[in-house]
């Protein structure tokens, strides 16, 4: 299989999807001309013309709108919404249009969209632009959320995306689009609500999603080196979520750290831990662990913004805490 | 590869209109109001109810002059919108009612009402928040290539909020094939739009896009008919959206909670004089089609149906808790 | 003490805060002429004049960031955004400019902002007004978040509010506004992060606020009958938030049950159990539990409406499974 | 009761500009913005870094020409905004850097450039989110009975925002003291502004709102001087916000990052003969009022002060660690 990055992973979809069904088409700030802010959609405008692939003003509200409107009528639009920073200034559109349709319409009118958008922090790009919301998004029923952290997973479940019939907010993480992994060349599918059992273990279970997820298989592998086996989860979708496929872990390992890069209090990982300890709580060995961002507005500087990121030491330092005399 | 599917182009609305067939309307939509505040002072519709009395010649103008496929996407204050499109009258009195013989199933509540089959898209209760989704059902048919277009209803309150500004521009820059109709009665709630918006001809709102306007006199259910219907077919042919303005009042308060102290009752009395029902009556009578006798068999006619959509939505039953979770997310049917 | 209604307390602390604060000024839609949709500013335009009272355009955005820039300048600007289902409209300028100003700017500018909002569900308003989005402004840093649930503490939180040097969302609930209680007439303050005890009890810990917190209060009542004695936290302020409070509780009743309005999944109660179980886990005989809103848009339908809300017996049923065999 | 506090009104600019000082500001910021590309390329400064070289004309022309204490919000492109403004360019640079002694002690970052003192009331990364900020400095102002005002500057791309039309419209209705200065340097990024507005002119666009409204040579900095000077008089009288258009033109890339797929080398070209500072430089050879050697001085001046800066920024320590939960929340002193 070959090996491409987790940009070129999404172009392929995106790419799939255009050449195979007409009702898709493209829209965003600077997608075309510009290629995308993060070169997704570089050469697209070209290859597709700007009936497909179109250059709108920056005016997020009415660009998520028209895109929730075109999906009433039946078509399949993409917006590309740059980053999940500008996402909130259409937000209302995605929570009181987006999310809502099917139900007041008593499931006359469904919403097939999807949403992309880069979050997450890391690059320095200080605090009006190092959002990772995908808590807030996932707080919404009516609407999905995917969090993909592979070349393998982005392309999977954005063609998963496509099939839905449902708006769907695709979550980049800005750091993984040079990451490289294999990845088929047809059009499979990456179903949402399964997690993927991404590294297997025994004795802890560290839970994380798009960039989270590397941090926690590199803190288990440094874990393994001092005998302590992480079972490390990538949950792929936070919204459905595999509750079951969470439990099933904790049910074995009896501990769990979660991981994420959004800040802690009100975090998407406070979900996950009441969940556990509500339905497995006699499983549970210790309290369910959060290794999460501070809660900060992100600061610019690199080792303060570093410092305001969850780090492999945070996962080990509470992984060990939990999993005990062990180390 | 998957294909959009084709509709075949609906009916066009004659030139000229069908004064019976309006006048009919307007008083349908006025009597179902009417019962309307009557059932809510009963008890049977709670929540926020805004009644259309006053204002009935522009959507039955309006929706009669497009075609019958053409989108509506309104606002909250849709009931006239939606049995001008010729949503049952009992259906909508039921989703008043919060049943489940209701257009949404009782979900939905007398600011969503839905009729997808007749292409109506929607009453909404974010101010302009419906204003992006009526650009893209217009984007949509323009990709495919269709002849339908959105109508979509707005309040003057409307004009100030930053979707719609970005909607206008974005159907100006793409020719999206929308007519935005504004119905500038002259408050948003309690606000005076002279006191909040800068320019206070609304059409000239939308002029600054290069946006083609108009204003129309929205008390004259013929005047609103002439101007949609030219104004419609403007859009169809591709030239971009348009904008009309039009002048109306509303003679009940803004809902049925409001005490009304921004406005005097001698200002109400002037506007009603201006009665579309009323003017469209002394018309016809003038004109020798109509008399006492016939528009006395109409209003009955308008009462018949309104006490028929009460006792229909009274009969229908609650929806049952049990569905409770139905219809947040869609299954794909072909998976 | 006289008894006044929420409404009335809510009106004392801004008509005190008017009468001695020349900083202090009120912008928002209809609370002028209109006399405010929850009719909490009536006659106010009359009785401190335009200077004071300032009806705004329909443009929600720009009156929260006017009100943030106001602030920047030294004054004390109350915003009414009316609901909290159109605080959407403005979530841009709250999370990216109210909240971060003080940081980013290195303590040079701080954002003294009052944004009161009504929040809440029940009265049939449907889907896109009945929203319950404490949760989320709640997991911003840099802003408070205060959620009053009886005359007494709409009237001092807000002064309190206004005492801040921070943004401050102050969320009111429609369905308490004509709810009485006694009320001191002098300008008496309550403190931010410090929980009330609203009925000791020592088998299990209801945690509410706002309007849950008398659903708590009622379902504690029943209990008694039964011989289970609930202890009914009134959480007051969601950000900061007494973490002490609740652990002292729940360190002498060992079991938890939270009750908010908001949706399930991703709400605030996932906070709460998260913090406990993590803070508290040997001291939990039980999970917590979170008897919240259903996930789904807000039906219209009575019925359906309240199915979709948290009740009494959803809470005592909750209460008594983790209290164990005692009923 | 708890009173405001009055400050003594600040110094007026004179009406004919100090060209020398003008050409010094110029020259400052275009070496200091050559200064950062390289310390960028060399990895000493990350995140986006948006040059304000090429126009550098409007920030000096229109600060220079506002009083001290007027307020200046500005976006993401604003370090010509802060030098011309007078910040420390050691402190900015230190900023760019991330650390200690930049001007926002490192936690801002270029795109957040802050400083009360000299009422730089910041630099905003949301396109038209600082917007309602400059809308709320000019409500506080003129709440206070002050003669401040707030310059507002703006990118083209902010025009179809929704912020953009209710600050406008806002600010018209509430006469705020707001001058807004819209750099139209006829790309948002990579989108050519005749794509995505429905209206170019970007000044017509404010005067839908009743707003006075020019176009000025953003290229001339004397031109800039003069516009800034009369119109923020003329806004400082009360009579109502003003919206000045300054046509420009970036030399560089929208960020560090950005591969310019969508203009031609050519146009590029075309506008550098317009270079700001080497037409001041002429007119001023013209005059007599420069010469070869004079200019090599300034020239020099400019390089001494951005390599100084370079290398306070340089030595200055990074941020504490433990002071990462500094500034979250404001602390009431008098508590
Ligand atoms: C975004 C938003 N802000 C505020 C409200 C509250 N609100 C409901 S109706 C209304 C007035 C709207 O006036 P207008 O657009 O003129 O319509 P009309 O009621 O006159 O038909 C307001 C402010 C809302 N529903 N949505
Ligand atoms: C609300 C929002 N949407 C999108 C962006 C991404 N973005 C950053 S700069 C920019 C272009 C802005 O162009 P313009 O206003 O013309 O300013 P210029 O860069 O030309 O100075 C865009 C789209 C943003 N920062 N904020
Ligand atoms: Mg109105
Ligand atoms: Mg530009």
């Amino acid at each position: 299989m070959p090996e491409i990055t987790y940009r070129e992973a999404i172009r392929q979809a995106l790419r799939y999807q255009l050449q195979n069904d007409e009702r898709v088409f493209l829209m965003g700030e600077d997608i075309g001309a510009y290629g995308g802010s993060y070169a997704v959609t570089k050469g697209f405008l070209d290859e597709f013309g700007e009936h497909r692939v179109k250059d709108t003003p920056i005016a997020e509200s009415v660009v998520v709108g028209a895109g929730i409107g075109a999906a009433m009528a039946g078509l399949k639009p993409m917006v590309e919404l740059m980053t999940i920073n500008f996402s909130l200034l259409a937000i209302d559109q995605i929570v009181n249009n987006a999310s809502k349709l099917y139900y007041m319409s008593n499931g006359q009118i469904n919403v097939p969209l999807v949403i992309r958008m880069a979050g997450g922090a890391g690059s320095q790009l200080g605090a009006q632009h190092s959002h990772s919301l995908e808590s807030w998004y996932a707080h919404v029923p009516g609407i999905k959320v995917v969090v993909p952290s592979t070349p393998y997973d982005a392309k999977g479940l954005l063609m998963t995306a496509f099939d839905d019939e449902n708006t769907v907010i695709f979550i980049e993480h800005t750091a993984l689009y040079a990451s490289k992994g294999e990845v088929p060349e047809d059009g499979y599918r990456v179903p949402f609500g399964k997690l993927q059992v991404f590294r297997p273990g025994a004795d802890v279970t560290l839970i994380g999603y798009s960039g989270s997820l590397h941090q926690a298989f590199r803190a288990a592998e440094r874990m393994a080196q001092e005998g302590i086996e992480a079972e490390v989860l990538n949950l792929r979708t936070l919204r459905p979520l595999d509750v079951d496929g969470i439990l099933a872990s904790v049910r074995k390992t009896h501990r769990a750290v979660v991981i994420e890069d959004d800040w802690k209090f009100g975090g998407f990982a406070g979900e996950i831990a009441a969940i556990i300890q509500e339905q497995a709580f006699d499983d549970l060995d210790a309290p369910v662990m959060r290794c999460s961002g501070s809660d900060v507005p992100m600061p610019y500087a690199a080792a303060l913004e570093q410092a305001a990121l969850p780090q492999e030491d945070g996962i080990i330092s509470l992984a060990k805490r939990i999993v005990g005399g062990r180390a | 590869m998957a294909r959009m599917t084709e509709t075949p182009p609906a009916a066009r609305p004659p030139s000229q209109p069908d004064r019976r067939s309006l006048l009919r309307t307007m008083l349908l939509i006025r009597r179902f109001e009417e019962k309307a505040a009557e059932m809510y002072a009963k008890g049977k519709i709670h929540g926020f109810l805004h009644l259309y009395i006053g204002q009935e010649a522009v959507a039955t103008g309006a929706v009669a002059a497009a075609r019958p496929d053409d989108y509506i996407v309104s606002h909250y204050r849709e009931h006239g919108h939606a049995l001008a499109r010729g949503l049952d009258p009992g259906a909508v009195m039921a989703e008043l009612f919060g049943r489940s013989g209701g257009v949404s199933g009782g979900r939905g509540g007398a600011m969503h009402l839905f009729d997808a089959s007749k292409s109506f898209m929607g009453g909404y209760a974010i101010v302009a928040g419906h204003m992006p989704l009526a650009c893209g059902l217009g984007l949509a048919e323009q990709y495919k290539g269709t002849q339908r277009i959105a109508l979509n209803f707005i309040g003057d309150g409307a004009v100030n909020e930053g979707e719609f500004h970005e909607s206008l521009n974005l159907a100006a820059v793409w020719k999206l094939p929308v007519l935005f109709i504004c119905e500038n009665n002259f408050y948003g709630m309690g606000t005076d739009v002279r006191r909040v918006s800068a320019v206070i001809e609304v059409y000239k709102r939308a002029e600054a896009y290069g946006i083609h306007a108009e204003q129309v006199d929205g008390m004259d259910v013929e005047a609103m008919y002439e101007a949609t219907h030219r104004l419609a077919e403007r859009v169809r042919r591709g030239e971009g959206p348009v904008f009309l303005e039009a002048i109306c009042y509303r003679f009940r308060g803004h809902s049925m909670s409001d005490p009304e102290f921004y406005r005097h009752k001698d200002e109400v009395q002037r506007w009603r004089v201006l009665d579309p029902i009323e003017q469209l009556r002394a018309r016809m009578f003038d004109a020798g089609e109509l008399d006492d006798a016939r528009f006395a068999e109409l209003q009955h006619e308008a009462d018949a149906i309104a006490g028929e959509a009460v006792r229909f939505a009274d009969a229908s039953p609650p929806p049952e808790i049990s569905t409770l979770h139905d219809f947040v997310y869609k299954e794909r049917s072909d998976a």
